[in-house]
């Protein structure tokens, strides 16, 4: 079986230890490291936005805007040979683990030098190499598989753990429920190390979670599948990486599940095309802004000297320079080739069964 | 009297007119109020109606599918929105199992007027996951209707139809026409189900298609007028299930030659049945057999040139159509 | 639209008030009355095994013995114009709601005089004119019907409820996750008057509830969709018939949903077909009949005087005359005529869109 | 070498066969284990190997087919059994959505080799709800391979064969027909997928079928033998996806006439794929349109003269034949 599979024995496929080495943004785990990478993910996220508008990205964009702290924090405990599964907002996911900037940008410009060919665009970035298993566009859909992962894992007798990031939104939906359950369930026998992050952003779409359910506390779902939880600020990355650790630590001895719901806000619209918010109001988006991940991370790195005014701009300057490459990269690769769509149907002899 | 609608505008008007004449109606849906509805066909429906005839649910399409059944079997007539058709799987358990046959094991001691209507086909660059056409899926089970409308007054009339009618009702909207005009019928324009339109006349060649492959079919035929010379007959089917065969059938006895055309994969597909139906009821008429012409054997890819390649093209039904003439492809 | 949908105004279909008039078990809600139609639930179960062992009866075939306190307990709430859905183990229910038994055996043999004409068979009794919506086949797929049938019922301004009957089983199943929460959130304006009645009788077919989830407090699994709760001795009708009548009156009062977990055995194998019963042992079952619902019953009515050995044959004297009737009236009941094939599958004009 | 075995007995071969050859396969399903399976297929299995390779699953068909997907991807090769196909929409969207797509939308970074199996189809009076016959369904969508064997023989050769591929395998059994007998090959007889069978050989006409539908057009043939001096030949087509067209056509090519027989509902099914793909390349060579013989359109009843009604019947089958020989029905 071909290693780009991620069916080699234990997932080891042969990269270094370190994440992502060889972006600017991922080089280290440092508190100012993971601003730089937050920082990165802003910036990509702000391009994309940049390129939908101007038509070069079809289809859906979701970005990660405000949230940064979330997949940044947890990502910090991922190990390699660990798995990461989301949903379609994927992707800091992507970047964080090491996917380079500018094959994840010419994905979304729907190019051949794409993460995954140009075939699957914003909702499905993949990097088996690099541990991400997939951005998946189906609300609650990767659930479920999220969960097989961890048993794959710890039937062929690895340490490793999945990283299953989850939205508010998707928690009302059966898939949630029966892979929680089937969690729980194999975790008895220590043979479920997941780790669900429900990246509590307060709204799926435009439906606030009051307006989804009568029991907003979604950490406390998981008490109904005798999964362990907690919650988690998710603006403030340092409480986050704290979290991540621990909870990833326990996974991975345990092979019992465990959930935090972080609680974070989705600055940006939900989608890039979604114009009109009737569903909250400026107030509220002004008021979240003032607690944005990135802004609170600076402040305490100026405050406590880890970074100065000179470093920042050196921060954000390289960090545009990486962005405008990966664009214009994306913008000057070229469409697969029109053969391509005929390519990966199936594993196998025949990718294709039909006529051309 | 007709007047100058979107096809977004047409379907809207259609739910406004049932809202305003029978109570038990309700529309439901992720998005569709507070929000204004993904596709902004519902808004401002919220503000006028209420919160207990506009109904944001949360993300569980099984589960609001399944309660809206069980509020027709009381006998509300709610329209459910399916954000896109893409997500009818997780309600596919409530629409086959419950919907289309409760009326049957309960010996006729209920009905479900009910309509499912939502986003169907792709062509916006949606990839694998939000690309489906799914009229054969649906359309294969007894107990349902299945309406593919493709004009904006067939949105609007086949809407009413389908609120009217005590089956449950699979409205399959052309998602990526919503902003396309066309006449729409003023009032009570309910359009019946089962018959399909006629979009264009012709002597040559049958082009049978619906959704929006009609349109596909009309540049071809107008490509195969042009350049070759051909006639062809246009015809929309409209409805799949219950799915007019007289139509087609009467088409053909006139050109002989039929194009099936359809978005979604060929196996098992509406173009096949059309085929059979045709080879079955027609036979001596034909003098070439029925094209099909469908969306290529594969997910749908998300880069544009691989999509547009992975659908139907005007060149394809125009060729097809030459195929059944025996004249050369172009 | 005609009567018989259970669809003319506030479900007023002209019925006494009483329950199930004419069938000899079940013309009182005395502790007696309950005894009799206890007995006569168990009678006709009794009836129908050996139906389905002499071939009979086909299809799949699901009993009730050693549950019957928990329908006969909640159905004691009933109110005309009420609701009841269950899955495929209705017999109970339609009995003790008033279907002559003498339909339901001729429904389980295949006859046109069947409760519903043969159609359904066991797992699909209706008898809308007496409240009951209806026995379904898929686990948990009745759920969210009856869910909705809950706020149907507030929506057209009556102050009638739905009984929900549901499987520990069912409630792995993703249906019953996204229903209770919706259940939750429309009681949360008093739009949803739905009593969640768990007949947990500790297995899905061969797997035990803890074979099931990691959480076994069903009632507890309500908390996630904040619903309130409780759980009750499923083997004591008179603790049953209690906390269904407070519950009732509960919901019937503020339309809240409200969930009553009944904690039951099926003494009887799960299906008629099965023979082994690797999954439990002889010894379970045989503990478990000495709470027997209807031994427990009698004994107290022995005791406390109500009934004495004279009265308690005559009680199993009538019903098992009343049984015999059934099963000679189903017996001796024609075949439905071919033509029933093509009715009812549509409403309205054509009733069938087809060739015959 | 062969042995005479039970279809049952043939799945249970090829599953144990593969389960000692590949530790990374496992079974998962409602019952499978402790409760030594519905259907007795995997009984004593459990107790074999164990539960972490016999999973007993909660009932949640969505949520331990999604978890097999996700296994897979990271290599091990789970068989899931459906108890039945009937509850298969409540996995629809994995099967679909995810196990089909997967690998497309990954640009080919994942493989999903995942078995699905269970058994499809009627006959035992299990009414609406647990009658469906989902070959077509499943046989829409590219990324699926989808089989139906009906000899005990091509149940095992069969099930070797989807264990072993790299692609998710919808395993659609006759279920009805789990107690039938036949010769099957020793050890690794893998048959592969794609290919036809010729169950039996004629001249004058093609009956075409598989799963149990296969036996009805045998005896179909015997009667037209018998009764008319026709001589039919049979295939059994096996494999849905991916489809052998070559062997139904050089049959016609042969015969010039042919029936196709499924149980399932005749709208978009697979006997209309079957007449659409002989008129398309048979053309010439028929002599007389294609038949089908379809169930009726109704979800299945309960009375069993209901449901002998509702099911092709061999004189439905010998009779569309008679109607292709333009000779007398009877
Ligand atoms: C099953 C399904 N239903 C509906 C949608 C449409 N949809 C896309 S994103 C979304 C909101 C999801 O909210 P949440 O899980 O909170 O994630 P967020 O977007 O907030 O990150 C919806 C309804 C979908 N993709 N899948
Ligand atoms: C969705 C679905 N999966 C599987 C089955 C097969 N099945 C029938 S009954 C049953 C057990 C249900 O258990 P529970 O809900 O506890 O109800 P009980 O039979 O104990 O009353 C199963 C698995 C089914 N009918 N539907
Ligand atoms: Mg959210
Ligand atoms: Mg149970």
């Amino acid at each position: 079986m071909p290693a780009e599979n991620g069916n080699s024995e234990n997932g080891d496929v042969g990269r270094e230890e370190t994440r992502g080495e060889g972006t600017v943004a991922t080089s280290g785990n440092g508190l100012v490291d993971v601003y730089r990478e937050m920082v990165m993910v802003r910036t990509f996220e702000e391009a994309c936005q940049k390129g939908f508008r101007s038509g070069k990205i079809g289809g859906y964009l979701h970005v990660y805007i405000g949230e940064e702290a979330v997949a940044s924090g947890f990502l910090s405990a991922f190990k390699e040979g660990d798995r990461v599964i989301t949903a379609y907002r994927d992707h800091p996911h992507a970047l964080i683990l090491g996917a380079e900037p500018k094959n994840v940008m010419a994905e979304l410009y729907g190019k051949g030098t794409g993460l995954v060919k140009g075939k699957g665009g914003s909702m499905h970035l993949f990097d088996v190499e690099n541990g991400l298993m997939g951005g998946y566009g189906i609300v609650g859909g990767h659930i479920p598989l999220g969960v097989g992962m961890a048993y794959a894992q710890r039937y062929q007798g690895s340490d490793h753990i999945t990283q299953l990031y989850l939205g508010d939104g998707s928690m009302s939906n059966g898939a949630f429920h029966e892979a929680a359950n089937l969690a729980g369930l194999w975790g008895k026998e220590g043979l479920c190390p997941c780790l669900f992050i429900v990246e509590n952003n307060q709204y799926g779409m435009g439906t606030s979670v009051e307006r989804t359910t009568a029991m907003t506390d979604l950490a406390a779902k998981f008490d109904a599948y005798g999964i362990e939880n907690e919650k988690v600020d998710g603006m403030d990355v340092e409480a986050v990486m704290e979290v991540a650790q621990r909870a990833a630590d326990h996974v991975r001895e345990t092979g019992k599940p465990y959930a935090v719901e972080a609680l974070t806000y989705r600055t940006a619209s939900h989608g890039a095309a979604d114009f009109m918010e009737k569903y909250r109001t400026k107030d509220e988006v002004d008021e979240w802004r003032q607690r944005d991940p990135i802004g609170l991370l600076e402040k305490k790195l100026l405050e406590n000297g880890e970074l100065d005014e000179e470093k920042l701009e050196e921060i954000k300057g390289e960090t545009k320079e990486l962005i405008d490459d990966a664009v214009k990269f994306a913008d000057e690769s070229d469409q697969p080739d029109i053969s391509e769509l005929y390519t990966d149907v199936y594993a196998g002899e025949d990718e294709y069964l039909g006529e051309k | 009297m007709a007047e100058t609608k979107t096809y977004r505008e047409a379907l809207r008007d259609a739910m406004v007119h049932e809202l305003d004449r029978d109570e038990s109606v309700v529309l439901m849906g992720e998005d569709i109020g507070v929000y204004g509805g993904t596709h902004l066909i519902t808004d401002g429906l919220y503000d006028e109606y209420g919160p207990k005839r506009i109904m944001d649910t949360p993300i569980s399409e099984g589960g609001f599918t399944g309660a809206a059944i069980g509020m027709a079997m009381l006998g509300m007539r709610p329209i459910v929105e399916m954000m896109t058709w893409n997500f009818s799987f997780l309600a596919s358990d409530q629409i086959i199992q419950n919907a289309a046959k409760v009326r049957y094991f309960s010996g006729g001691q209920v009905e479900v007027p009910l309509v499912i209507r939502g986003p169907n086909g792709g062509g916006v660059q949606l990839s694998a996951q939000h690309t489906h056409s799914l009229e054969n899926l649906y359309g294969h089970f007894p107990g349902l209707k299945v309406v593919s409308p493709v004009t904006p007054n067939d949105a609007k009339g086949m809407m009413l139809t389908a609120v009217r009618d005590p089956n449950p009702v699979i409205f399959l909207e052309a998602g990526a026409l919503y902003g396309t005009k066309g006449e729409v019928g003023e009032g009570d324009n309910a359009v019946p189900f089962g018959k399909a339109r006629i979009a264009r006349e012709g002597t040559d060649v049958t082009l049978i298609a619906y959704g929006r492959q009609v349109s596909l079919c009309m540049r071809a035929a107008d490509a195969l007028e042009e350049e070759d010379g051909v006639s062809a007959e246009v015809i929309d089917l409209r409805s799949i299930r219950p799915f007019d065969e007289d139509t087609l059938v009467k088409s053909v006895e006139k050109t002989h030659r039929a194009v099936a055309v359809q978005e979604q994969w060929k196996w098992f597909g509406v173009a096949s049945e059309v085929a059979a139906i045709i080879q079955e009821q027609a036979f001596d008429y034909l003098d070439a057999p029925v094209q099909r012409v469908s969306g290529a054997e594969v997910p749908a890819p998300y880069a544009r040139n691989l999509e547009l390649a992975a659908f139907p093209s005007e060149k394809m039904v125009a060729n097809a159509a030459r195929r059944t003439l025996y004249i050369e492809e172009k």
